[in-house]
């Protein structure tokens, strides 16, 4: 057993180093885009969270486990580690085409025709055309296979029509994957195929949703008459609930996740040292430096366990209980960070971010309503626990359908 | 022995329910989000009082309907039910201290904001990371005109429609309530917000001149009567989030009726059954232990001060839990904007870190039962 | 809304109470013998036991809800809960037919013939003839109409063939009241029988069963061949199942639960103050003491609740949601107060009671298991929450049968 | 990069677990709940002795495997599983004190002890209400003819067939383990009993007089050898606990799928599964912060200390946990003397509150989360 990487993966670290510290600004401008600040309007913003994507990907930092020909790196596990933990080190925004780094492109190089990946993958590296994914509908939130959006074919299209919801960039994406219900006779799961639509469609019209926190995340798309050339069928007809489900449990080992959180929590102790409450500082309060201790024990927890997958990736073994475990557990970890936060900041909890004696800005209760979403976003926890009940115990499903 | 509301506190909650869903609604709040914050209109508030409800804890001499904490602790109940904002609490509190105060303040300003003509509000906390009469500083020394107050109170509600002010303090004479005239020079006003779009503020004093005689209940009445009245207006926070807690537990409840997934109601699968049985338990300890604060402060218990922290320690954590699940059990669309789920979150959120949140409330607890101890070990 | 208690009341509880003290002596016997100390051998025990019930009832202490005819009190309920209070105040052991005196007697008040009254309810008060209780089979525990003990009608007898489990009193007991199923081919709630069973009938054997605590308190009860009179039916034939559900959700206000609780919580913060733990005494760290309070606001919580439930016995309005929900928040609460005793003991949680440095003779440890077996005995917490989702909150059921 | 058991780990563990499934029988422990307490028959202690395992973490040159912490953990994960009492676990980590001590013991004392024929036990607790090297409060002072230790030490394990004792002292020189042989003058032995059998004793010192060369150790490394030497027997405790909480896991994950009630198998009750689901989370997080916590001792990093708290709190909570919900999963069966559970849930909670509790090692975690602040302010 050892944790510690190769003198080549030491050099490729070193190297990618040296980059960022190169791109320091270019990386500050991006981190501001995303959070939306700094750029004159919206459109400048995407354009340069695009360019900050594209500079990356030239330099060899995006698409690491992807194929050469496709503008991949054909990179190793322990490479695409390196590059996890170096961007998560200084604080890199999220890559703007990130689901269709993770989601799509794996989707297409496992199932995709040559055509589509030729067509496709490239401009997915290089943010040239953004993606966003059409599953879930109002009336099949966790039953996901509960799907109704309509697609019938005439001639070379699929005709769709129906309602898509909490979808992510919808309103800047430039394609659309989705699930539609290809064979409404067939059992729920049979019905079902994976297409792929231009955002300009005719008959395709998309509407923002306000979440909970006041912000604009998400959006409803509606498809009427949606026409679809078959050639953008991926996959089997009907086939589409098999690679949906193969790509949703296509787990990683969450490690860029364990980084996320453990610099939350490094903040929160900092927050906790310097803020009054009851007779001291936070962290004087017994409770909450043990429960403070606690969420370290368990980031360390969740950051061996993406050592153990990793570790499980590499040696080419099947996936233990592992991968599974990691979400669920992450997703409490989160809400837990952000819960000892508002308890932290006492009388100052409810004070919004325009107010004088707001803490830090009003950070806490922003990831208070995030970490809130998480926890029902891809999957609600009760699904993941269903999942690993049924398939690491073995025991039988609670779920009948 | 009788230990449920009587049948005017029944009718009363009812008649309070009827009232405000037609006259507030919750949309209300949802656009005080943005901007600006919510307030009671004037009308509204006129119209409150003329049904009695501010001055609902106050004597009859002065305009009050003369009841007591149990019956004001329904409209409370109801205010969280409906999204009111809670002046209507912090105005019964401020009432109910002038009452008690007993001094010439009583004749001069009840009768007027019991029918609503007129607002006061309390000033209690400070920006110590602590809430409560024990942690105030504010200092009022003693000048050639009277007193003069310097200090920083922060988490003051509803500023805007306030005259006057009972600004909780250190005098030369005791600790307690002294008032003061928003107007007066030196009193500055700067707004905070609170997450479920209630209106707080800033209130600074700097060199402010009032009258020793501005003691609410005198030297020797104003200490009680300032920790009477924090208790009590505690106590009003524990009520409005039970009402917070239980709308979310009926939404929820109703919800998980009707939706379907996997060919069932959600309501059929333990993972949700099992999480909303466990919340109307906790709903039900929070109404017993609101009843019995109530109650102790109404017979001015010796244990009431640990009930009302009792109370309102278990309510809050209540109201956390039970409107989390209401967002969470909602699903995604439970995390919409448009849906009122989480106008009840953010009340929950924030009433539970007002007036003390639990941890601060169990060890105001922690510290009577070792009073206690202490007493039995010396009468032994 | 008032708590008080009319004077005529305060004279019944000062009468009691004059009473108590005088019998102190007899009552510090009865503890003794309820705790196996201080008698010779376990038959003077029972026998001692059996005399401190007829004493108490002598005094017009015992059945007070029952009717003056069968030996009862006809006493009001607030007499019934100044009896409760008092006897807990001076730490009372419980009495020995309890299982009569709360389950089968008011079962017969009820459901029984005029006979049946006359012929049992006296003897129970009297503690002259002791009951067990015969429902849960080893297959059929949460799950208690699955029962498959047989009876068969031949002549004037029920005819029983079958087993039971988890007994309480069995080898001491003087009768069982018992569920058979009378109608194998009717649907399952509906072919049960409620039978009385002289402890004495051939066929009849009781064996001993050790807890994991090592105590002996519940029997497996077999039964071949027993030959039941029908004059011992209760109710309809085939209709035990509703006659047995009545009883058991015949729930009290659970005031005398609190005042157990109360004692228990109160002896825990004297531990707490005496014992070292960690840099000073248990009391002294944060979360500890936080914890007791904690604790101490839910005992609170649920006397009141007790209150509302009495409050509406009294009223004679219809209970609402508060008997459930107090079952099952003592039972959690019994727990929690037992999980913070062994983390106050600290080191010397593991250290049993024949060691040097046990802390108060192993009591906690004592309590620990004592609570674990309350969350399974009398209907786990997970059935108490199908109960009240469904009943109360009105939620379709979870478990189809 | 590889952080999973490696073949040869794999493979003895494998061993370790039919080994003792062929020569241990869990109701051991069962009679010896009543008396007398449970041990290792001399005989299979031997038989240990020769397959490698109580020197498993002891050099080679003095009759060891020389295998590392992680290697040993193996072994304690399984005796956790087995129910073998944690004599091995003590024995081993006494091993590693005297061979990273570094003198005259090592050649004297290791052979032996590492073949099966002479067992070492450590003292170190005290009844302080504390845990571990702090605490010790033992003094040696200087006599004569060396020093002289005076106290008490309790929860020692298994003195029984133990002729050598390492006693954690604040001596004149450091402090640091003293070796004191059991039947010297002035040792008593008194027998105390773990809830789960298992044996333990008070050993009191009544002017023991060793000499000065007895510090294991000697001045410069004896504070690090016994701290070393509790971190060791620590995370050996942590995964002892863990072999307890999977084995819970498992049966209980085993009855869950063929107990049937309400016609359905009670598995597939989410109030079962999604308890199991949970389990099965803490379990596979115990096992990295165990692996993370082994490698870092066998490492030496400087974190190894608050990765070591990290497993032992965690493995606690989730045993304490698993064996819990074990007992309450199975019903009234799981209540049954005859039952295992029982023992898994003694041997849960005796283990949970030994070599410190999670409070211990989150507040021990706490102190390194501060130190490290601090460091970080310094270099700034």
């Amino acid at each position: 057993m050892d944790l510690h990487f190769s003198p080549e993966d030491e050099e490729f670290r070193a190297r990618l180093h040296a980059w960022l510290e190169e791109h320091a600004g270019r990386l500050e401008d991006a981190a501001g885009v995303m959070k939306g600040a700094g750029a004159a309007n919206i459109m400048d913003a995407i354009q340069m969270a695009r360019d900050w994507q594209r500079t990356l990907w030239e330099a060899g930092y995006v698409g690491l486990s992807w194929p050469e020909k496709y503008g991949g790196q054909d990179a190793s596990l322990t490479e695409q580690v390196i590059v996890t933990e170096e961007l998560a080190a200084v604080s890199t925004p999220p890559l703007i085409n990130t689901i269709g780094l993770t989601i799509l492109g794996p989707t297409l190089i496992r199932h995709g025709t040559e055509q589509q990946r030729e067509r496709f993958l490239p401009k997915i590296l290089t943010a040239e055309e953004l993606w966003c994914q059409g599953f879930s509908e109002p009336e099949a939130g966790s039953d996901l296979a509960a799907l109704t959006t309509r697609a019938e074919i005439d001639g070379d299209d699929f005709v769709v029509n129906g309602q898509k919801v909490w979808t992510s960039l919808a309103p800047i994406a430039d394609w659309c994957f989705l699930l539609v219900r290809s064979d409404p006779d067939a059992p729920k799961r049979e019905g079902i195929s994976y297409l792929l639509c231009d955002m300009k469609t005719p008959g395709l019209t998309v509407t923002p949703l306000r979440n909970a926190a006041g912000g604009i995340h998400f959006s409803e798309m509606f498809f009427r008459d949606v026409r679809i050339p078959r050639a953008n069928l991926v996959g089997d007809l009907h086939g589409g609930w098999q690679i949906a489900r193969t790509t949703l449990e296509h787990e990683r080992s969450g490690l860029s996740s364990v980084l996320a959180l453990e610099q939350n929590l490094a903040r929160l102790r900092r927050t906790a040292s310097n803020i009054a409450l009851g007779d001291g500082r936070a962290i004087d309060d017994q409770a909450i430096s043990r429960e403070l201790a606690q969420l370290w024990i368990e980031v360390e927890g969740l950051r061996h366990l993406g050592y153990r997958t990793l570790s499980d990736q590499i040696a080419g073994r099947p996936p233990g209980a592992t991968a599974s475990v990691g979400k669920l557990f992450a997703a409490q970890l989160r809400q837990r960070i952000t819960h000892l936060a508002l308890k932290i900041e006492g009388p100052l909890a409810p004070v919004t971010k325009k107010s004088p004696h707001v803490v830090e800005r009003g950070r806490w209760n922003a990831a208070y309503f995030d970490a809130l979403g998480h926890s029902i976003g891809g999957g609600t926890s009760e699904i993941q626990r269903n999942t690993i009940a049924e398939r690491v115990l073995g025991l039988p499903r609670s779920v009948q359908d | 022995m009788d230990f449920e509301l009587s049948e005017e506190q029944v009718v009363l909650r009812e008649a309070v329910r009827d009232f405000l869903a037609r006259r507030w609604d919750a949309a209300h709040m949802r656009r005080a989000l943005d901007d600006p914050p919510a307030l009671i209109p004037a009308e509204l508030w006129k119209e409150m009082g003329s049904l009695g409800w501010i001055g609902i804890a106050t004597a009859e001499d002065v305009g009050g309907s003369g009841s007591d904490v149990l019956t004001a602790s329904v409209l409370a109940e109801e205010s969280g039910r409906g999204l009111l904002p809670a002046t209507l609490s912090s105005v019964i509190a401020a009432a109910t201290a002038i009452d008690r105060g007993g001094d010439a303040l009583r004749t001069s300003v009840l009768p007027a904001l019991c029918a609503g003509d007129h607002r006061v509000v309390c000033a209690i906390e400070e920006p110590g990371g602590t809430w409560g009469p024990d942690a105030v500083t504010l200092e009022a020394s003693a000048g050639a005109d009277g007193w003069v107050l310097s200090g920083t109170k922060i988490l003051v509600p509803d500023t805007e429609g306030a005259d006057l002010c009972l600004v909780a303090a250190r005098t030369p004479a005791a600790l307690g309530f002294v008032t003061v005239p928003t107007d007066a020079p030196g009193v500055t006003v700067t707004p905070m917000r609170r997450l479920d779009a209630q209106s707080i503020a800033e209130v600074t004093f700097d060199g402010v001149v009032v009258p020793a005689t501005a003691l609410v209940g005198g030297p020797e009445r104003a200490e009680k009567t300032l920790r009477a009245t924090y208790d009590i207006w505690t106590v009003l926070g524990a009520a409005d989030l039970l009402g917070v807690a239980e709308t979310a537990l009926e939404m929820t409840t109703a919800y998980a009726k009707e939706r379907t997934q996997f060919g069932r109601p959600i309501g059929s699968f333990q993972a949700v059954s099992h999480r909303l049985a466990d919340l109307l338990v906790d709903v039900e300890i929070s109404r017993s232990l609101l009843y019995a604060a109530c109650l102790a402060l109404d017979e001015d218990q010796a244990d009431a001060s640990a009930l009302v922290s009792a109370a309102k320690a278990f309510a809050s954590d209540t109201a956390v839990r039970a409107t989390e699940a209401a967002v969470h059990l909602h699903g995604g669309i439970g995390f919409t904007w448009d849906l009122d789920v989480h106008l009840y979150l953010r009340r929950a959120r924030a009433g539970a870190a007002s007036l003390g949140d639990p941890d601060f409330h169990r060890d105001r607890v922690a510290r009577a039962l070792g009073r206690d101890r202490t007493d039995q070990d010396e009468r032994r």
